[in-house]
This record gives structure tokens, C-alpha cells and sequence, in this order.
């Protein structure tokens, strides 16, 4: 049997020590006739030699193309040790670090996570991750809702400049929890937000403001603006950002007067491959008030009884193995094994490296912007300063030109359509670092070409 | 000694990033960081060093034996690690067109077919991220099948005190109160306290079986008929199936929703803390509720099932389908597997639960349900060493680790005192068995005899027992520059 | 820098200790006239995204193909496990285990393979390893004539069943120590090694006899005769066998009478992948009363001070470090990382593991020759029985047809014509566990087709 | 515990073969073999654990600072292994026919032209396995020039006694005699005594530069000039070349042939003891007797060069390329380097060594050749606290190893006494080379003061100093059944 040791001799002495003649006798207390006779419906075993045949087949299956589409995930570089280190045995197969004397490798590193990502949002308090970033929001609503004691409302204003699926996402989890989250529009010409939508949708009592930056859009926010706004209200101010984009833009813990009170977003730019949408992990940070609020797990460093210095889970009475029905959240189990690899991934790059990148992954947009529009019947849809990413006009429909660059192996970005109609033919567009200006130019002559053809066939037709 | 210690400015010593900083002058000034963010500057060298030292400090499958209970720490078999790490997977993008990603999209496909197969469900989606998350959705879909109903007074999720914390976490989080239902001495619900909790305020019940005290409820099926004549819906905890799979299946059971931890009983790792997949399964009532996205197959190729299919859908649970590497790992460990492999797990998963437990009383060890078989797991508590020695289950579990065992899970279930609850897995040799019960044979000699030993462990390893009281009071959660200058 | 960690502030500070303004100084002993300007012709140096992006298109450059050679490599199925383990860095960049204390995994994990690899030969010693198959035959050879006491003549008869890589590198090797390696030719029918063709060879003093099993043809040698024959004729007799065939097939120590005194191979089959040709390992084992001619490094177990168990480099004084100019060979980096592969590869496989490895092997080779030899213009070119391996006749050139098979990304096997003019229009082809029943079949259906075109190629011209 | 200790009759557990075997009746049952062989039967799992902790007791770069003389241990970039693992590199079979593996070719192209450039040398050979087969296949080629030239007398090749052992190990296996040249108080050779040796006998001078014993030869020129005219050829020991890379080249110095370990100064990895490399470069006059293959280009595509291209070569060194896989290793870090990384590391190697020596002469240790720069290594040597404290270099080694720091090489090079040679290469930081030179006064105060401590060492290993003498007397050098039974 795979995986299973057990010699024809072990099991007879093992039977004879539990006193019994027979497997079937451990499950003498299950009703007879709610034995399942046999799972028919899973085929028969593989070898290693066979499964790795298959697998080999099926990525192979997945066709390989220059990818051009952002929308929250994001193809980088990342250094080959990152994730030799990562599945260590120590670190893959190492379960939550309930024994922190034996898991300081975990624990500690998680600490490191923790300094790092505050670093990077200059923010006081991290957790140890959740999910992703779509969940993180959620959870930050939650927060919000619970610390803000000076609002009563549980209205949360959530921008349509938000990732579409973060805020579907967010209405899943939340809305089980009698909160509003009110939708605020965007301006069609800057596609930004605008603080005049904002004041319309306030009403007199917000518990939470949401800001993506940079936005869905990839255009920047007036995130000093919004932000002194809200806090004026009474309101607080949940970020989401994109982690690597903070290396050079300004962190959520620097927003207005006062900074964001809660700054969540996604951590797979840092460090985790794009791997078919999973596993990311989702960052959320905080200020220093908001911490005993803060879902999921914590580290702390403290000292063990000659004094030298370790680290623990700490905090756990906010936690559902504690407070059950009252925990800050059910969280339990969540993206450790990421946020080793993100940690690895920020140590080797280092704050230049994360700040070259994420210049070059501007540059690349850029430089990619530029030369689709100056495709005739492509223009930008905004604008404003964008970074990393951006919105195109198309004068054809996308999902058919996206088709026919498919086609050629080029994913030329993602279709706004269906979550943004009032837009039209609009279409994201995004080139990390990793886009060469040959696959940028290619691009390009794919994209005029696709563009012509399409001309002629309704000049045809 | 942490990353940041070794750190120093300007250094770099790693050809990991594009060497210089491209233009942002199209960007304004004031949306633009000013200083550096205070992240470690080490060589890579240092970085590759640290890192590996750090890991040495971590007790792992592939380095002990690790019977922490609940938990189901089999071993991750590294094929697993490295098909799903093909580059045909990893440079997958989740937005990536259907037709470009058939071979991962036809994966998913037949890991639906083969939880709905393990567990008699109708249906699966694979969309949550862990166990809790799994639960999430199971309890929301149990909300959105009354409501689809108009049956809106149902305000009431019931859940044995003996149940996982997640599982009153989760009720909450969906809106509902939650009813805790007493536990008997033999490890059975209090069907008595269950039939008067039942009724029309009843949305569910959230039950684990084999409960967490590792028995089989016996009365399965009058449970389940109880809350479904009430109109309430049966929901199973599934984050440990390594007690059943192969031999009874929820579905049979009766249940109308479950969560699947593929991280425990499908053997994708733990990585410390996660990542996770919760799937949950579904009885045919059920299946227009399950969250997005599901793959669907037609005409010899799949495709992801959105909101437009699946209007009364409880919507998403992540940005895109939760997490891919996570069930690739348990996909090709199913494949491993295969028919006669799973119907084996439970099998040796108990029998090697039930041989430990025996041991266990043979040396004089205190049961917490002594009489009955033990599921995958099972209970001893050190209620009389803690009160005759004044050594606890704590003190065990910490002499343990210089013996070079995990510790069990410890107070937990927290209806047993000073509690060891000890799960061995299916993948443990016998003399892995043997061997940690001699150690706790060991420690209750050194609890006799030199206490102190006990009461102090752990000695060997990198921290002696930390302080976790001082850690909760003065936080210190992450490094500062001035904390070390 | 990459891979220099030196900030500005540390390089002074070191200057300033060394007590010099400028590294120039550092080389102010060596001639300026011979200080070389630049190294010009490097080119600039590429970020690990760059150089990555390289090697992935020179990987893809290396055309796929599904692979029917053999000829001393052999391409198999290694459990994920072996090398995730072996690249651990712990083992991956130690040096050679001088401090033994500091280095119990390499030293105790090289003990394990010296028990594995004796106990898969049969004999009583094996060193460390040796750099591979072929020059382990040289080492064989010269460890003969040192230990032969009884021979004076320096004669070894070679086979031309071994393989003829194998015979040129020991021909290069020993070649400087007036040693003669005599050439005895094999039956034509059979594809064997005859006794009468070894004893006319033979003279009247003969240091060792090589012996091949199964032959570079894939023909079984009547090992047991050639043995006894040798010993009789107070001859050492020197194995070469592809280790994971002796799980199956009689072991060299089995040999005869008395067992081969001498083993040697390649260990590539145990674990390594083909890998362009290496790193393998070669094998090298012999009897116990041979011990102190071994070449190479041995562990042995021994005890510390107090009384543990642990292990330790022995029999150093026959090394080069020592002995200096009268050691048993110069060799001193062998290929330890590639035997820590093949002894964590083995104990995965376990002799069950391996027999039914070896076992698939020649029943998918078996097959192979079944389909072929049923095409017209192909037969089999030796009447013995083969294991694993088997040399066909083609009524074609050889190298034509395998162009024509490469071309639709079939390896078809490997050419004897240039090492075996003799035989005509021969080819060597090898079936491992991985090759499927559909892939034999398309062989043998581009093969048919490949000799079906020539023909009428040949007909139309 | 061995692994065969794990190993119980019949244990199975992994499904890494077929699982039946398959039928062996066409072979005469007398080739067949009747036993199994006594190989260890354990689970995945059970070698999976045993591997991950045994690796736990080695020192390593990627966990040590390791700065052990004439042996180069510099950071492996961790992409070296995984690009060098590419699926389209390990599954190349070596006899492809060169048109299906251009891509690997190209890199071994470009890699021969790249050795050239750094080396100075006409041409390179890839083939040799490690340094010692790269000193014979240079020995070699001094050989097959003289014959060539029916120059058949010279018999003699000269060697300095500082040299490593394979250079004279090496000269006999080529049917040299080897006769040794004195070094002087200072590092260099003695000239004078080179000057009688040299002659008609002369095959070959074999030479180190920087010598073993860490100094520049300031005499290369006159040295190379009497040997030239003498018609005997210069041989590089290029074992260590990180003294020299970007500052001088062996060719400018007279050199005609030369190998170059690039599992040191090219950062392939050790392994415990291997696989290494050893190309060989030579000059113009030695190119046709070069090893084989040798990748050609010609029409912009590649091949590899056989006997029939290369009548006069030495032949070849191993059935196939030689180590491939530590080639591309070589490769891929040779391009990340690049042109400025590369000139730059004999700057650092050096300065890092040179500080060393200089902190080590402050903190008054005694040099053994103290009025010299240091090349990239350095020696300490010991004799003053052997012989007055009774602690010896070897002593002192091994408590490095305590203090968590692998031992620099002991007792070689075998003209200074009671030494340490001490390398600490390019890619370590200052912060550890400070670490290390605490730690050695450490130990000279322990040895002042509590000497038992240092004698003793080391007391924090798996394993206390280990008893050498026997295990070479009483020969246990594999597991045999009987022997735990
Ligand atoms: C019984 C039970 N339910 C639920 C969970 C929660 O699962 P997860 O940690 O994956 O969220 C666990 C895991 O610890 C569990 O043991
Ligand atoms: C100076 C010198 N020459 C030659 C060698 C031999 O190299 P290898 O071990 O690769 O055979 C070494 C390696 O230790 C060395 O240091």
C-alpha cells in the first residue's frame, strides 16, 4: 500500500496487542449497513513513474503564452532559492507552531514577515497572513466595524475602483453581518475616484473607507485626500495595495495626516508564482490601537526562562480555539508556507531590489502603453498617472481580440466589459519585469494585426 | 539572531533584481515614497544561510514523528511537491482563458469526482482555502438554502461543546447564535440535550464524527433524523477523515454539507501554518449554493462555472480559485492513492490509533474513554499525574520534545483535563510507535523520580520554555531599528 | 557585485586594517607587465532573470525525443524525493568530509552506500566512488596489476563485448604505465565472449580479465566459466555491470567458483538522471584480500571517545595527500553528491523496488525487439540471450534511418557501425520502465515507415 | 541509526516501481540472481526522515562559515542548481545526436571560450572529471607533445614540495618520475635548487601560483624561462584560482597548460566530495593532443569533436562529456558574474584573506610567512601554542567547530608546521570574518586557561572526537546483518 509500512507482521502483532483478529473489528462500532463496500468511482493507483507521466501531459496541456494580464496577480521573478529553501521538510511539513519551543524556525521567520510587511506599509501591527487579498478585505470590513466605536452604522464605502472580485469576496463573507457596504462610482475621464462621490455616498455616519492604490485601474488615487476625509468623518481608512508597489509608492501608513488604520492587499507579488490563482496569501496590517481587533495568528517575541530571546503565537485569546464564538474571526489554519517563501523573497531582494522591480515593472507598462496606443483604434481609457498597469480602449470588441491573440500565444490582458459595461471595449493591460521589448513588440504587431484583420473581415462582411 | 541583524547599509551581493532604477518622474511627487523601506540589506549567501539555519529549529514530518491530534500529520509525499510545481502549472495565471489551461482545469475536474466519490456527496467545489473557510461556506450555504425557502426564523446553529472552536467561530461569522450541545462521559452527544435544543429556530447542526474525542457517535443516524424532521440541515465537519475514509461516508451518513481539510487526510503539507483547502461537498439540495468557481465539464472540455451559471450561488470566497497548488498536491496524492489505497486509510490510520491506545493502557496510562474503540486518534489524560506529581499534560508535552517526539495536541478537547489527544497517522512504523510510548513511560518514571527534569522541559532544544504570559503583555511584534541599536 | 557582499564603509575599514589606501595594493608583488587590463571577452554580466530566461530557451533548444538508447545511460524514473533531499544544502555544499565530526551526514550516508552497493555486487569492500563507469574500469585495471602478485606480464585481456567508450578511457588512462590492454574478439553469432577466443589471447601470464555482463550488446556472458577459467589461470577477474541489472541477474561476487575479485560500473542507473552525460558515478568494489590496492576514499565506523558509533575517511595512507607520489591513484573530488542520490534512491526502491525495475526494463526491451524484428529488414543480430539491451541488423544504413526517426523525435537507438564495422547495419536499442507500450508501438510504426520510404527512395533513384 | 536499522522484512510503502515483476523466463536461470540483496526496506516516509535529520549533521556553506585552505568554499547560487536541473538538461541522453541538444551545446561552446578568455589559454577541454583528472589529461598532453616531437627522454617531472599530492600522485600514473624542488623560508621556490634540476630529463615543471602555501611565485617569469629553455613545458595547478582570476592570467605568465577546478573558483557545488570538474586549457602548441569530445561550432551550429577530428588527442577520460550537469553549473554562474563580477574576484577573495591576516597578526597569532600579502588564503601556525600550551592545530580545529565555525585546513601544506590554512573566498561578509577570528582568540584563552576544554573538542557535535587509529585497524567498512543482530 503507498504510504503505508505496515508489514503483514507488525499488523498481527499490533491486532494481538489490541486484543482483536481483525481489522474490521476497530469499526465494529459503525452501524453495518453505513459501511460503504468500496470506493468504486476512484480509479486504481498510480506509480510515481505513472502520476508523473500524466502530470507532465497536463501542465504540458496548459498552453504556454507571454502573459500581459495583471488584475491582482502577478508573473515576477522570483530568485531560484526562494523556494529551494521553502520546502525544506523543516518548513513544508512542519504543522502551526503550537509548540513554540519546537517551531522557532516557523515562528521566528513569521516575526521577520511581520517586520517586513509592516516595514513595507509602514504600519505598527501585522498577523501572520490570511487567504489572499480578496479574504483580507473582508476581514479588514469586519475590523473596521469592530473598532471603529464611534460609528454605529456598519457602512463601509467600497469604490468600484476596487478589484471587482475583491469586493464580490467581501459581500460573501460579510454580508451574513448585517453591514452595508455602499458602492461609490468613479470618475469616467480619470477613472479615479472622486471625493465629491464620496461625500454623496457618505451619509452622516461611515464606519470604513476603502481605497485600492494603485487602483483596479491601475491609476493612482488621491490617497492624502481621501484619507483626511475619512478621518474627518470619523471614518477609517482600509487600504489595499499592492505590496511590491509600495516599494516606491507611498505606503498606506503614510496616507493624509494620519495614515491608513488598516492596510490589507495581496502578497503574491512577493515571492509566489502565479500557480493557476493559489496559493497567494493575504497581508493585513494595522495601527497599534486596532491590534487586539486583528484576526488570525500573531507572533510576539518574548524570552524563555534563562532569558534568551524566542517567539510564540501570542495574543490567542482573540482566537477561535479560545474565544470561539466570540473570536475576532475563524481563521485558523492560513497561508504559512507562502508567507516563508514572500519572507525569503524580501530578504534576497532586499528594499532595492523590491524598489528596482517594481520601477521596471512601471517602465515596462510604460513602455507597453505607449506602443499599443499607438495602434490606430487603441487609446488609454484614463487620465491619470498609472503604475504598473493600465486600461486600453479598444475600437473592436475584447473578448474577440483577446481570442484571436490567444491564439498566438499572447494573454493580451483582461476584459473590463462585464464588470465595467459603461466603459465599453476596455481591456487591462500589465508588463512586469519580466516582459522583454521583443515580446512588448510582438505584442504589438499581434495586436495591429488582430486589429486589421478584424477591420477587413467586416469590410467583408 | 534575526535577518535584520545581519544587515547592513547598502549592502546587496545578489544579482536578484534589474541592477538600476528605471524613471518614475511620470509619477507624482507626493504619491511617491520617500525613504527606503527599513527591509533587511543581506547577501544572498547570508540570506540562503539564515534561512536554512532557521529551518533547523523546526520539528517537521520528515524530520519526527508528530502526533498532534486533529491534525493528521501523514506524510507529504514529495512527488506531490514537485508535479505541482511543474512550470506548466506555476506560470499558469488565474485569468488565464479556459481553453489555454485544459490540463489543470481537467485536474480540478476529476478532484470534484473524487471527493463527491470519498465522501457520497453530489457535488463539490474546491474554493475554500482552508478548513474554516470550508465551514464558511457550508454554514452560509445552509443560510442561503432556508432563505432560498423563505424559512427566515431559523437563527440557530447548533454545536457539541466538544466541537473544534472554528466551528461557533463560523456560525457567527454567518450571523447565527450558536447553541452549544453537552458531550457525554462515553464520548456520545447528550441526545437527550440535543432533542430539546432541536427545533424551528434550528438552521443546523455542525458535527464532527468521529467527534473530537476520537469515537464514533453511535447514534448517527437518530441525530440526523431529529434535525432534519425540525427542517434543520446536517453539516459535517470533515476536517479529519482519516478515521472513516474507505469505510463509512458522510453522505451515507446523512449529512446534506461538508468541509474537507485536503491539508490533513489528502496530505498536502502544512508549511508551518498553512496554506490549506477547506472543499466542501454537497447533497443535491444543496448544489445550486456552492461557492465559485466550480469546474464543469462539456463537450470533452472544462471550463470554470461563473456567477451567470450559478445565480443563487453563495458567490466567491478569494479573488480566484483558491488554492491551486494546495489541490494539485492532493489530486496527484489521490491518484497515488488510488481505490485500494484510500479505502485503506482509515483502516491503518485506526489500527494504528487503536494498537497506541492499547499500548497505552498495558502501561498504565489513564484513558480518557477508556472502553471504547478509538477512531484515528484517541485520548490519554494525566488528571492523576498532574494531581499525585504535580506534573501536567503540558509538562509531558514539553519532555517530549527532548525525547525527540512532537507533542500530542494538548487540552484539547477541552471537556478532558490535562489531556494528550494523539493522532499516529496511517504512514507511522510501529517501532515509531513503540518508541514514542516508551518515552512517555520515561517521562512518568522522571516524574517520579526527578521531577524537576519534567517540570522544566524542554532542555535540548534551541529556546528553553518561553514566556508566553510577558509575550502577550509587552507585544513586540515585529523588529525596530532602535530595538537593537 | 554579485555574490560580494562588501559594502563601501567595510572595504575602508578592512583597508585601513591591512593598512593600505586601495586593493591595488593587495597585488603589488605580482609583475604589473603580466596584470591582465580586462577579461574583454566576458560578456556583461545578466541578472538571475536573465540568465534564467537563457537556460529555460537553451533547455528548450535540446529537442525532446523520446529516448530507445542506451549504450551505458540509461534513462529511469527517480522517486521526487532523491534529489529534493540531495540538493539540501547540507549536503549539496559541504566539501569532502575532512572534519569528520562536522561531517556524520555525508561520512554515515557514504557507509550506508558501501553496504548497499557491496550488497547489490556481492562483494566484500567498495570505495566512495569513483568519477564513472569508464574510468573505473582503469582504476580496476591498474588495481589489478598492483594486487596480481602472481602475474608479472601487465596483460589484460579487454573484451570487445565491454564498451568501447569504456576501452578508450582505460586505453588513455593506463596507457603510461606500460600495461597491455589486449583486444579479444567476440563470437559473431552468439555476440559473446568465447573461452577458446580467451584462452588464444591469453599467453601464459595473464594480470586480470575483463568481463562484461550483460555485454555492451545486451548479450549475457557465460559468466561463471570465464571466471573459473580466469582463476585457474591465475588471473583477477575485473565485472563491469549496470548495478540495477545484478538485482536480477547473478551478482559479480557470485560469479564462478570464487566471484569476480573486482567490480566495477556505472552507477547512473541507480539514481542519476541522463543529464547530458553526467555526473554519474563509477562503482568499484572488490574482495576483501584486494582492500589496500583500492583506490579512492573509504569510510569505515569506529567510536569516539565515548564509545558512540560514528564514521570516519580510512585507509587514508593509500591516498594521494599522504602517500604523494606511490599513492593507489591520484584521484581525490569524486562524486559524492551523485551517490548520495543513488543511496537514497536505493533505499527508497528497496530490492524489491529494484528487481521490479530491472525486471520491466527487460520485458519493455523484450517487447521492443518483438515489434521491430516483425518489421521486414530488421532482425536481431545475435542469437544469445540479452537482458535490457538488445543489437539489431537493419537491411538500411544505420545512421540514415536513425536521422529519419530523429526527425520525428525518436532516438531509435545507437549506432555500432563506426565501434563494430563488422556487423553491418547495426544498432544497439534499449527499452527502460519508462518507455510505454504506445510509444514501442509508434516506434515501430516510424520505423517501418522509415525503411518503407528509403526503399522506394532507393527505387525511384 | 543506519538506514538498514529502519529496515524490517517486506516493508513496503512507496509506490516508486512497478509493482509486480515482470517475467525473467527467457533468461537461462544459472544468470539469474537467487537471493534478493540485502538492501534496506523502509517506507518513503522512513528514508525521507532519515536523510533530512543525517543531513542535519553536516556543516555546510549554506549553514557555516567554511573557510577551509585550497578548497574555495564560495556561496553556490541556488540558481546554478535549479537551471542546471531544467528538465530539458536531465532528460538529455548523452549519445543524442547533436542536432536535438544544440541548446547544451551552445552553453559548453560558450563556456571553453570563456575559460579561454580568463585562463589566457588557446584552447579548453571540458572533459575532466575533477581537478586530479585535469592534472593527468595536462600531464598527459606534456607526454603526447614530447613523443609527437620524438623527444623520448624526458622521464622527469618536476614538483615543488609545497605542492598538493595529486600533483605527484598525478605524474606517476602518467609513468613520470617525479622529482621535488625545495621552497624557500619565504614562499617561493628555491630557485637554485630548480636550476640544478631542470634539464634534458625534463618533461615538465608542475606549478601552483600563488603557491599552496598562500604567496605569489615573484619569479614566474625566470622560473618559466629556464624550464622553456631547458624544452620542458610549465603545468598550472589551477586548482585554486581565485587568487588570480581578473588580475593575471596563467597564459601571460608562461604557462602551456593548465586546469582549473570549477567546483572552486566557479562555484559548482562540493557535495561532500563531489562531482567537480577539472577542464584543462592549453597553448597554441598543445591544442591537437587536447582531450576529447570538444565542442566545435561551425555554421552557426554545434557539435562535438571525435578521434577522427582530433587524430593526435590524449583520447578520452570518461564514456561520455565528462560532468555535464557541473558544467552548466560553472556555466550559468560565469554569465551571471559576467565580465566586471568576474574580474573582481580575486579583489575581494584577497582582501577578505589579507584582512584576515592582518586581524590575525593584531590579535597575535603567529604567521607563517608574515612579510608577504596574503593571496586568497593565509596561514596561521600553531607551533608556539603546541609546544607551550600543549594545544595543537588540530585541537584548535576542532573546538571551531564548537563555536560554530567549520575548521580551516590542518597540517597542509606539509611544510609548515602545526598550520592552519585559512580561506575565507569572496562572498563572506566581514561580520563573519570577525566571528571567526573572535573565535580563535576564544580558544587560545580556553587553552590558557581551561586547555581540557580545547583538547577535548568537540563537545556540542553529534559525535565527540572519533578514534581514527582503530577504524583503520579494525576495518568495518559496511553494514552486515549479522553484525547488530
Ligand atoms: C476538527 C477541526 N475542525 C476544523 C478545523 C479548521 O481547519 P483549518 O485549520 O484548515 O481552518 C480543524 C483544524 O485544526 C479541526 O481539527
Ligand atoms: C592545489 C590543488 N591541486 C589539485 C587539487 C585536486 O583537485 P580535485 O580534488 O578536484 O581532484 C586540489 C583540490 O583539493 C588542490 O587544492
Amino acid at each position: 500500500m503507498p504510504f503505508i509500512p505496515h508489514t503483514e507482521q507488525e499488523i498481527d502483532e499490533m491486532l494481538e496487542a489490541i486484543g482483536i483478529k481483525h481489522t474490521d473489528e476497530l469499526f465494529e462500532e459503525i452501524p453495518s449497513h453505513l459501511k460503504v463496500s468500496g470506493l468504486d468511482g476512484i480509479p486504481p493507483g498510480m506509480t510515481e513513474m505513472e502520476i508523473s507521466r500524466l502530470m507532465q501531459k497536463r501542465a504540458a496541456q496548459n498552453r504556454e503564452a507571454v502573459c500581459f494580464i495583471g488584475a491582482g496577480a502577478y508573473e515576477h521573478h522570483i530568485p531560484a532559492a526562494v523556494w529551494q529553501l521553502t520546502t525544506r521538510g523543516e518548513y513544508y511539513t512542519a504543522y502551526t507552531p503550537y509548540q513554540a519551543e519546537a517551531s522557532q524556525g516557523t515562528l521566528q521567520l513569521t516575526y521577520e514577515y511581520q517586520s517586513m510587511i509592516t516595514a513595507l506599509t509602514d504600519m505598527d501591527v501585522s498577523n501572520a497572513s490570511l487567504y489572499d487579498g480578496a479574504s483580507a478585505l473582508a476581514e479588514a470590513v469586519l475590523m473596521a466595524v469592530r473598532g471603529n466605536r464611534k460609528s454605529k452604522s456598519r457602512r463601509i464605502l467600497l469604490p468600484r475602483t476596487v478589484h471587482p472580485a475583491y469586493r464580490k469576496t467581501a459581500d460573501t463573507i460579510v454580508s451574513g453581518q448585517n453591514i452595508e457596504l455602499v458602492e461609490v462610482d468613479y470618475d469616467r475621464a480619470s477613472g479615479t475616484l472622486q471625493l465629491d462621490a464620496l461625500k454623496q455616498a457618505a451619509g452622516d455616519d461611515i464606519t470604513a473607507v476603502v481605497i485600492q492604490q494603485p487602483s483596479f485601474f491601475g491609476t493612482l488615487e488621491d490617497v492624502d485626500a481621501i484619507t483626511d476625509w475619512a478621518h474627518e468623518n470619523n471614518a477609517l481608512v482600509i487600504s489595499i495595495t499592492n505590496p511590491l508597489s509600495i516599494a516606491v509608492l507611498k505606503p498606506p501608513g503614510q496616507w493624509g495626516g494620519k495614515g491608513a488604520d488598516i492596510a490589507c492587499g495581496d502578497g503574491q507579488p512577493l515571492g509566489a508564482p502565479l500557480s493557476c490563482g493559489g496559493p497567494y496569501y493575504g497581508f493585513l496590517c494595522c495601527s497599534q490601537a486596532l491590534v487586539r481587533q486583528m484576526p488570525g495568528r500573531i507572533v510576539g517575541r518574548t524570552t524563555d526562562v534563562d532569558g534568551k530571546e524566542g517567539f510564540v503565537l501570542t495574543l490567542q485569546a482573540r482566537e477561535q480555539h479560545i474565544r470561539r464564538s466570540r473570536a475576532t474571526s475563524n481563521i485558523c489554519t492560513n497561508q504559512g508556507l507562502v508567507v516563508t517563501a514572500s519572507t525569503i523573497h524580501m530578504a534576497i531582494l532586499g528594499p532595492r531590489g523590491l524598489e528596482n522591480t517594481a520601477a521596471a515593472c512601471h517602465a515596462n507598462t510604460r513602455e507597453l502603453v505607449a506602443q499599443l496606443s499607438a495602434i490606430d483604434g487603441v487609446r488609454p481609457a484614463f487620465s491619470s498617472p498609472v503604475f504598473h498597469e493600465s486600461a486600453l480602449l479598444l475600437d473592436k470588441p475584447v473578448n474577440e481580440v483577446l481570442q484571436a491573440l490567444a491564439e498566438q500565444n499572447i494573454l493580451g490582458g483582461y476584459d473590463l466589459s462585464s464588470d465595467y459595461p459603461e466603459l465599453g471595449n476596455a481591456m487591462l493591460v500589465c508588463a512586469t519585469e519580466l516582459r522583454t521589448e521583443e515580446e512588448i513588440m510582438a505584442y504589438r504587431t499581434a495586436l495591429q494585426a488582430v486589429l486589421a484583420v478584424e477591420t477587413r473581415h467586416k469590410e467583408i462582411a | 539572531m534575526l535577518i535584520h541583524e545581519h544587515s547592513r547599509p547598502g549592502r546587496k551581493g545578489a544579482p536578484q533584481a534589474p541592477t538600476s532604477k528605471a524613471d518614475l518622474s511620470d509619477i507624482p511627487q507626493n504619491l511617491l515614497r520617500k525613504d527606503s523601506a527599513a527591509l533587511p540589506e543581506v547577501s544572498e549567501l547570508q540570506a540562503v544561510r539564515h534561512y536554512t539555519r532557521l529551518s533547523k529549529k523546526n520539528f517537521s514530518i520528515d524530520t519526527h514523528f508528530y502526533p498532534l491530534g486533529s491534525c493528521t500529520m501523514k506524510y507529504n509525499p514529495r512527488a506531490c511537491n514537485s508535479l505541482a510545481m511543474l512550470p506548466g502549472f506555476l506560470s499558469l495565471h488565474p485569468l488565464t482563458p479556459d481553453q489555454h489551461s485544459q490540463g489543470f482545469l481537467a485536474c480540478m475536474h476529476e478532484l470534484q469526482a473524487m471527493l463527491c466519490e470519498a465522501m457520497g456527496m453530489a457535488a463539490f467545489s474546491l474554493a475554500p482555502m482552508a478548513g474554516a473557510q470550508g465551514e464558511f461556506a457550508g454554514i452560509k450555504m445552509i443560510s442561503a438554502y432556508h432563505q432560498a425557502n423563505n424559512d427566515d426564523d431559523r437563527r440557530e446553529i447548533l454545536v457539541p461543546d466538544a466541537a473544534h472552536g472554528t466551528n461557533p467561530a463560523t456560525a457567527t461569522m454567518c450571523g447565527y447564535s450558536v447553541r452549544e450541545i453537552p458531550t457525554l462521559e462515553n464520548g456520545d452527544v447528550d441526545f437527550e440535550a440535543l432533542q430539546q435544543a432541536v427545533g424551528p429556530h434550528t438552521a443546523g447542526l455542525m458535527l464532527t464524527n468521529p467527534s473530537t474525542l476520537g469515537v464514533f457517535e453511535r447514534q448517527i443516524e437518530k441525530i440526523a433524523a431529529i434535525v432534519h424532521d425540525a427542517g434543520g440541515l446536517l453539516y459535517y465537519d470533515g476536517a479529519n477523515l482519516n478515521a472513516i475514509l474507505g469505510k463509512i461516508r458522510p453522505g451515507d451518513m446523512g449529512f446534506d454539507v461538508i468541509h474537507t481539510n485536503l491539508h490533513k487526510t489528502f496530505s498536502t503539507p502544512h508549511g508551518g501554518g498553512g496554506p490549506g483547502s477547506g472543499a466542501v461537498g454537497v447533497a443535491e439540495r444543496l448544489k445550486p449554493f456552492l461557492p465559485l468557481p466550480i469546474v464543469a465539464e462539456g463537450n470533452g472540455s472544462y471550463r470554470c462555472l461563473s456567477e451567470q451559471d450559478a445565480p443563487q450561488s453563495i458567490g466567491r470566497l478569494s479573488a480566484f480559485l483558491g488554492n491551486a497548488g494546495v489541490l494539485l498536491r492532493a489530486y496527484i496524492y489521490m491518484r497515488l492513492l488510488g481505490k485500494s489505497g484510500m479505502e485503506r486509510v482509515a483502516e491503518f490510520a485506526t489500527l494504528n490509533a487503536n494498537y497506541m491506545m492499547a499500548e497505552a493502557k498495558r502501561r498504565g496510562f489513564q484513558l480518557a474513554i477508556p472502553d471504547r474503540r478509538a477512531s484515528h486518534e484517541f485520548i490519554i489524560t494525566m488528571k492523576r499525574e498532574a494531581s499525585e506529581l504535580h506534573v501536567t499534560a503540558m509538562d509531558f508535552a514539553k519532555r517530549l520534545l527532548d525525547l525527540g517526539y512532537h507533542a500530542p495536541t494538548t487540552y484539547f478537547p477541552l471537556l478532558v483535563p490535562e489531556c494528550l489527544l494523539i493522532e499516529p497517522t496511517e504512514s507511522e512504523a510501529k517501532e515509531a510507535l513503540d518508541g514514542f510510548m516508551d518515552a512517555l513511560e520515561q517521562i512518568r518514571e522522571e516524574a517520579k523520580t526527578s521531577p524537576e527534569l519534567v517540570t522544566t522541559a524542554p532542555h535540548t532544544l534551541p529556546v528553553k520554555r518561553l514566556d508566553e504570559v510577558s509575550a502577550a503583555r509587552n507585544l513586540d511584534l515585529r523588529w525596530k531599528a532602535e530595538a537593537t541599536a
